[in-house]
């Protein structure tokens, strides 16, 4: 298996930036642990407490809640989505320009709009006041 | 004042009297039956008065408590005073948390100080005292024992 | 099977540690998602039991509770106490004391109102406000400062008077910051009063009805607001302020901008009532010599109502003329405007309760004494 | 309330231990914690005037699990000691508390035959560091609190101590 040197390289330094990128993430967590105290003193065993303004919570948080912010997730994704794929076409998008690439990025770009349109429609944004029936 | 004084008359004692606003700091003074001081606070309320404040005062010798309403006409300018004596030990008094809302804090708050139940409040639950207090800090009988039970 | 579940609502603390209630309040909410379904505030966790300390205290060693209930309008506190034991003692106060008294007492309105401002702009997320407006407090109280000796608890008033005199250097330095006040309000409502995101913050949030304030006994800004006429100033004036000429800022709309623009309006009022004040202080003593050292009132209760900064705070004090009161009841403004919030609160949003709550001013110790 | 010992890293070097103490000293984190009228004398020092940033110990942070320093300022009442606790018990190691004003050291004023409400002095429930006395202290007492509680970390002191009239 070979392969020509500057490839190599190139590979060379991929390898050397994903192990530095391992050693500045993991390093940090390690050392911490060695000369971080292990534990911390309490007086009520209330360290484990979830923290909620100094007095214990009441009921839990897994519960069902309201599908709005199900929505706002799925148009974050849709945009996501679309910057993703510009990353390779901002890449390649200047070598030899021709006014055909604009026209495809506007037609890859307006279609993916549609989602806030059509979200905009149903009236995801707006936060209305619910009046709650007394008792 | 005096189509007040004249609706109070029946409900009331003894008849309400007047005092001098600057000795005193208010106008109409009257002590009202025990049963009767919804209708006694209707009647002011109807005439525009708002609730400032419910006192407890704890008279041990003659063997009641005394709650005392203080209405202020904001227009009028003018401030009127119910007194109720009620029972020291176990007895009811009437709220007025339907005619004003604001007082059913100041009756927890009397709950919580002098013992008093409200007939007609919802929740007596403590509003300043600890959830669990069982005990009335501001009876005059409270002092004597108040060192050994609740020193931490 | 299809099971229809109860609709879900979930119970969270505004605990007494949050940034948002300015000291220990906690607010129980029933929450729907971002909605509040039921909000009900639980007192209590600063009681420090000022009632019951006053059977235990004479009437002058009382004098430091008052300033310890609302530290933010100490001065018109001690002076709800001082006009109650004068008028049970029956103790004549000089006309030097009295203008003392108002221009203290203004003063520590302005200090207190510019508080507010700063805390209600932080908790709606501007935090420079705040950096503003204790530079000018800090001027305002270093003036207070140089006369009576302490930066937020004053125990200034004496009964019969104050208990030391002001300076000329206390007066020129008055006049000044009169009109350094205005320049600054000006830029404050330059700045943040028609700021757009405060506009959207405010406007139409918390809206109080005047049967609501009849009902639950509001006073202050908040009654003032919703178009209640009310200022304990003008209603039952006491300490000379029917000499000054004023006017009661008034709103109807009884949302939290009206409370804000109220409240603001109420400074440039509180300027005006010192400058009148300051421009001819009566010479002659700060003091009544002739107060007996222990006091003795007539028997029977007193009432006597003071519009601090919050609203009308008032004393109702039973005396069996002895030195030390029989009772003394504390009747505390913020409670009252406090037991608004569950019947205004509900199907708000949780950010709006918190402007919303700011807009109240609250201060927690005077509601738990 | 018997004050449990202060528990250590795995690795403890001198000079590691030194690097730290003063990188500690120099970034104290209080906890947005205002109990009464002390809360108002703490916002000032945190203001422009007295400046708390100048000594690094000006970010204040509402969660206790992001603070080191609990400062008590004001009046512990028996309805609010546990809370008190809880929130000390979620600060993570280090930590230190400082009792600020008469009330959290002793109770200050309102400690009177017959009281029912509050705890005297916040050294009854949780181990403190700093006291500094006054009611309410003055923002630059609180200054000095906060180089107190520095030099107890470090052994040194950085900052000039003010020096009482009487020895000049």
């Amino acid at each position: 298996m070979s392969i020509s040197s500057d490839a190599a390289v190139d590979l060379l330094y991929i390898i050397a930036l994903f192990l530095g990128g391992v050693v500045v993430v993991v390093s940090p967590i390690i050392i911490s642990k060695l000369i971080a105290p292990r534990r911390t003193r309490q007086y009520d065993n209330r360290t484990e407490q979830i923290v909620e303004c100094g007095v214990p919570p009441i009921g839990d948080a897994w519960m069902r809640y309201g599908a709005v912010y199900y929505l706002y997730a799925l148009i974050f994704i849709a945009f996501a989505v679309d910057v993703l794929f510009l990353f390779p076409v901002a890449v390649v998008y200047n070598t030899q320009y021709r006014w055909q690439d604009l026209i495809e990025l506007a037609v890859f770009v307006g279609i993916l709009s549609l989602v806030l349109i059509y979200a905009w429609k149903k009236d995801v944004f707006t936060w209305n006041r619910r009046k709650f029936r007394k008792g | 004042m005096n189509d007040i004084v004249s609706l109070l008359t029946p409900l009331s004692v003894h008849t309400p009297r007047f005092v001098t606003y600057t000795e005193k700091g208010w106008h109409l003074d009257a002590l009202i039956v025990t049963e009767r001081i919804i209708d006694a606070t209707r009647v002011l309320a109807d005439a525009g008065y708002t609730l400032e404040t419910i006192t407890g005062v704890d008279w041990p010798e003659q063997g009641n408590i005394e709650l005392v309403y203080d209405l202020f006409h904001s227009d009028r300018r003018e401030r009127a005073v119910l007194r109720v004596r009620i029972g020291r030990d176990g007895a009811e008094a009437k709220s007025i948390s339907s005619l004003f809302s604001g007082a059913a804090w100041h009756e927890r708050e009397a709950h919580d100080f002098f013992g008093v139940r409200f007939e007609g409040l919802a929740d007596h639950t403590p509003l300043l005292l600890a959830e669990d207090a069982d005990y009335h800090p501001l009876r005059k009988d409270y002092g004597a024992q108040a060192n050994d039970v609740h020193q931490t | 099977m299809y099971t229809k579940h109860k609709e879900e609502t979930f119970v969270l603390n505004l605990g007494p540690q949050h940034p948002a209630t300015h000291g220990v309040l906690r607010i129980k909410l029933t929450m729907d998602g971002e909605y509040i379904v039921n909000a009900e505030p639980v007192l209590g966790y600063i009681h420090r039991m000022h009632e019951k300390m006053a059977e235990n205290r004479t009437y002058a060693q009382y004098l430091p509770n008052l300033s310890r209930l609302d530290y933010l309008g100490a001065i018109s506190f001690s002076l709800a106490h001082c006009l109650i034991v004068e008028k049970a003692c029956g103790i004549e106060v000089p006309e030097r004391a009295t203008v003392i008294r108002v221009i203290m007492a203004e003063l520590n309105r302005i200090t207190s109102h510019l508080l507010w401002f700063g805390a209600l702009i932080v908790d709606l997320g501007g935090f420079t406000p705040m950096l503003y407006i204790f530079d000018d407090r800090e001027k305002i109280i270093d003036m207070m400062d140089s006369i009576t000796g302490s930066r937020l608890t004053f125990c200034y008033l004496r009964f019969g008077g104050v208990s030391c005199d002001i300076d000329d250097t206390f007066i020129a330095g008055v006049r000044d910051i009169v009109p350094y006040m205005r320049t600054r309000l000006k830029m404050y409502h330059a700045l943040v009063s028609r700021n757009a995101i405060l506009q959207e913050r405010l406007v139409g949030i918390g809206n109080i009805t005047p049967e609501m304030c009849r009902s639950y006994g509001a006073s202050g800004a908040v009654a003032r607001a919703s178009g209640v006429k009310h200022d304990v100033r003008q209603a039952e004036p006491y300490s000379g302020y029917e000499r000054y000429d004023f006017d009661i800022p008034m709103s109807t709309d009884g949302d939290s901008m009206a409370r804000f623009s109220v409240k603001m309006e109420e400074m440039e009022q509180s300027l005006r009532i010192i400058e009148q004040a300051v421009k001819n202080v009566p010479a002659g003593a700060y003091r009544n010599g002739k107060v007996p050292r222990t006091l003795t009132p007539a028997v029977g209760d007193f009432y006597q109502a003071v519009e601090t900064p919050r609203g009308a705070f008032g004393i109702r004090m039973v005396s069996d003329g002895s030195n030390t009161p029989y009772r003394m009841k504390l009747r505390s403004p913020c409670l009252s405007n406090l037991s608004l919030l569950p019947e205004v609160v509900e199907g708000m949003l949780l950010a709006d309760m918190l402007a919303f709550m700011g807009s109240l001013d609250l201060v927690i110790p005077e509601i738990d004494r | 309330m018997e004050p449990q010992e202060i528990p250590e890293g795995l690795i403890q070097l001198a000079v590691l231990d030194d690097l730290l103490s003063l990188c500690r000293a120099n970034s104290l984190w209080p906890l947005t914690f205002g109990l009464a009228c002390c809360a108002i004398e703490m916002m000032a020092t945190g203001a422009s005037r007295f400046d708390i940033a100048r000594f690094g110990a000006e970010v204040f942070r509402p969660s206790p699990r992001q603070a080191d320093v609990l400062i008590v300022n004001g009046t512990i009442s028996r309805k609010m000691a546990p809370s008190v606790v809880t929130l000390y018990d979620q600060i993570p190691e280090p930590k230190w508390v400082i009792a600020m004003g008469n009330c959290a050291i002793s109770g200050g004023p309102f400690v009177f035959e017959g009281q029912y409400g509050i705890i005297e002095g916040i050294d009854k429930l949780i181990p403190v560091d700093v006291y500094i006395p006054g009611c309410p202290p003055r923002p630059e007492a609180l200054i000095e609190g906060i180089l107190t509680l520095e030099e107890k970390l470090t052994g040194k002191r950085r900052f000039p101590r003010v020096e009482s009239g009487a020895q000049k």
